[in-house]
């Protein structure tokens, strides 16, 4: 599959790239660049209430991409927003700022990526609302303490899939004793929509947040899904063109669909990137190469254990190809370092998740994260690149 | 597909001119097919959405069959006005839920709208299949 | 030029393309394409506190754009965004939510684009904010009118050249007196940014924003640019990855720099491609192409009103060479259509300034704007085109 | 640009080396070279900002002479804080301000770690700098 991205054709320090820094972001096939690159070369125009031909393909581009999110997942309305810390932001002002008040509880999780849990600590300083933290203990959500925050909750925040550690959590569980408790819940998808179809309806959530960088589309986009009834309840959250229907000195009115919360001139090229990368993406069989992955991450997590190391991710059978590991002497900087001089990319520090840190009682952490264009040939060079930082550095 | 006579002879019509700037002159000629919604008739429920320019459309069953009254500022909208007229107007309201709303593009008359054009195409389509649901 | 932008070997309903939509969006010089091109071919990773090879090459190139910025402007402060109007509910989230009270008084003009509107108008609606428009009047801002407005004002909102008239308003004037009642300025400088190159600190203003799109670069992104006592002033507006110094359960800090306004993994690409725009600018001299611009319009104009219509645009000296007009029975939909099937790309309706249109007493108009590319050629297929409409309509 | 001797041999040494992993490697033999700070002398004001690592760097004066002493958990980072020594350690005050930080481009230094990895160095040098100018 390699073929089909161009980046492995490039050499780092003179070694072809071993990438494994999937979970930060995603390497993109030839599809998704030609598609941005034939959009300004052939049909470059700004969106919406336009007649002319370039504008009406631009329209149609950026909303093809609309229509894939909602095919794709199954979901009845699909804002298009920069990512998923920009969808996550637009719940906590867009429904959570009219929706929640004093005293009221929004649950999250010591797992969550900051993404969602600032949102949330800022909205809780402006309308006082109360945040519990479930806490993870064994490196899994503690499902009694989860039971017993959502005592009054309003809203649920979970991460779907750890960008830390791999983790699927047991959402449906959690969606179930949520909507039981009439709590609404937020899922952050941007580590499980790389790996696995989601039918957005069927979980049941109310709101399901991702990025297109993340899943082989580019960056400067991502979406919020809402369920029918959420999105009744939400009011706009940025102004501007677009999301009016009609502006007055002495008020405005509002679009009555997602174009309500799509402030003005949106990320036209990058819909139409994200379409393609959509395109490609439904066409991979998607838990094929998941169980392909997993088993290639397992053997490397025992072979990391066997070189001393510590190894933070379970790999159950629905986590995610994700390997946080630290080693007992060597930081994780210079073990990264090291790694890239044989041209082999991964990530080190907290990964956006200092609460989890604290709880695995570590500044850091070392992470290989493994996607569709991963094999055998990665986990071994990245193996003998280990290897040979070890030799140097003990 | 089979298309009714009216119809085909408007498709007919339409594929016999290549230049885009002729199909839009031919469009706006069918406005005059138009039965017009007066002014004092025009309502929230029965504008088209999404237009740019004002457009209204209303249906009504007389006498077992559809009645199609439209009004719109722009002579192209109400062009395409005049043709849904001459598709529709005066069949039975099965005929017209039978009926796909897919004979314009097989015209070429959609593709000489911009394509974004089609939204507002498709709306007033959409109305007229549901003011018949309802009516039936 | 043309050769320079791919876009015009396109044929248009099999005419050359003649591109008048540019107060709505530019086309992309071959360098920006290729930028972003190269970008997702060799350069490709999630940038900040990463220690591989394409993370820091990815850093390098985004952060770029914020040192770009800063120089072309001459500005201490640059926060990327997705644009003008995320630029504009940024200022009114970050700035305005903590430095304005019930009663506070925000001056608007009705030349606004509904993205200098809507967003004070949420905002009022939240704070008890009085919002006062300044009128406009023979198409020009009502200065007196305005120094009446200014009264007990804390901040003023100004478009520096109007999308829909051209008109470059009288900034210099406008922040004067404003800084002499002490109150802040924003300005909102889409449309000028493209046509004039500004000074930043010498303006006096305190905020300024605007959109790469509009000035040969990417879709999805944009700046504010802030001045460093009003930065001071400034409360985070979206949480998230990037922006945060330390996150805890109890509670974070946030970055000190521009990062604590951009949450989330940025706009990479568009960084990049924007980048590869404002170096291609920087080699343009504007304030020829200005004058060249300009005079083009003026003719235009001439032969607009000897066919009976009636133009809005005044194109005087710094305005920027935008016509806006309609025709006393032609349907400006109707006319652009017919342009449209010449290969001519113009805007009609509100232009996002419904109340402008107002008070011009119209629902809306046609829109020919003219940028770098532009020529005498492209003003006579226009004016040709316009000749076979009225022919064809009347 | 001529540099210090002790700089002119460290540049001297790196260019020698092709293989950015064995460059490293002598990077972080330069770690010995730190003139180690106590923990119990960290503090917000000699922490390096913006390192994923945690760094601190002192700057003193003594006997009018330039003393740097260092501390860094990552040895790459350490690395740097030796050689930083090495080029400064000593000098006259007025000779530090003269030294451009550009000897560690020049020798490849900063080329063998990411481009991003700059930041933290500069960070360092200008500390250094700005230490020096508070001082004197
Ligand atoms: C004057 C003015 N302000 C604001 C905007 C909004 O810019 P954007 O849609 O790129 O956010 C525009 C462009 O549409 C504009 O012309
Ligand atoms: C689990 C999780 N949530 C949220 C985010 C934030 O995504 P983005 O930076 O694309 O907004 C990320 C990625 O960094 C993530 O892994």
């Amino acid at each position: 599959m390699k073929d089909q991205f161009p980046i492995f054709e490039r050499k780092i320090n003179g070694k072809e790239l071993v990438y494994l820094d999937n979970a930060a972001t995603t390497q993109k096939p030839n599809q998704v660049i030609e598609a941005m690159n034939d959009y300004y070369r052939l049909s470059n125009a700004n969106v919406h209430r336009a007649v002319h031909t370039l504008a009406g393909e631009a329209t149609e581009g950026y909303e093809e991409c609309r229509k894939l999110l909602k095919k794709r997942f199954n979901a009845g309305r699909a804002i298009i927003t920069s990512g998923t810390t920009e969808a996550i932001n637009l719940v906590a002002h867009s429904w959570g700022h009219s929706n929640l008040n004093a005293g009221d509880v929004v649950v999250l999780t010591e797992m969550e990526h900051h993404s969602d849990i600032v949102p949330w600590q800022m909205l809780a300083e402006r309308k006082s609302i109360e945040l519990r933290y479930v806490p993870v203990s064994d490196g899994k959500l503690d499902m009694n303490a989860f039971e017993v925050a959502l005592e009054g909750a309003k809203l649920v925040c979970v991460v779907h899939t750890s960008n830390v550690l791999g983790i699927r959590n047991p959402i449906e569980k959690i969606i179930s004793f949520s909507k039981n408790r009439g709590a609404k819940i937020l899922l952050d998808a941007a580590q499980a929509v790389p790996h696995e179809l989601i039918d957005f309806k069927e979980t049941g959530a109310d709101f399901m947040a991702f990025s297109a960088h993340k899943m082989c589309g580019p960056t400067g986009i991502g979406a919020l899904l809402v369920s029918e009834e959420a999105f009744k309840e939400m009011q706009p959250f940025m102004g501007g063109g677009d999301m009016i229907d009609t502006v007055t000195l002495s008020g405005s009115t509002f679009q009555a669909d997602e174009h309500k919360f799509e402030a003005g001139t949106p990320r036209i090229a990058e819909g139409v990137g994200w379409s393609a990368a959509l395109e490609w993406i439904s066409k991979i069989d998607l838990l094929n190469h998941h169980q392909r992955l997993l088993s290639i991450a397992r053997d490397v997590k025992v072979s990391l254990e066997e070189r001393g190391m510590t190894v933070y991710s379970p790999l159950g059978p629905g986590d995610a190809a994700v390997i946080s590991f630290t080693h007992p002497s060597i930081h994780p900087e210079d073990f990264a370092r090291l790694l890239d001089a044989q041209g082999v990319a991964v990530r080190t520090g907290h990964h956006c998740a200092q609460p989890l840190m604290e709880r695995l009682g570590v500044n850091g952490t070392i992470r290989a994260s493994f996607y569709l264009y991963n094999d055998h040939n990665d986990s071994e060079k990245f193996l003998f690149a280990i290897d040979r930082v070890m030799e140097a550095m003990l | 597909m089979t298309w009714p006579e009216s119809v085909q002879e408007i498709i007919d019509h339409f594929q016999e001119i290549d230049d885009k700037f002729q199909r839009l002159e031919v469009l706006m000629d069918y406005s005059s097919e138009v039965n017009e919604l007066p002014v004092g008739e025009w309502n929230e429920s029965n504008r088209v959405k999404g237009c740019q320019s004002i457009a209204h459309i209303e249906i009504e069953i007389v006498e077992e069959k559809v009645s199609v009254k439209a009004a719109a500022d722009a002579k192209i909208v109400q062009g395409l006005q005049g043709i849904l007229t001459l598709a529709i107007n005066g069949l039975l309201p099965e005929q017209v839920l039978n009926l796909s709303p897919d004979f314009v593009e097989e015209a070429g008359i959609l593709n000489s709208l911009t394509p974004s054009r089609s939204n507002g195409y498709r709306t007033m389509f959409d109305m007229i299949v549901n003011s018949i649901e309802e009516a039936i």
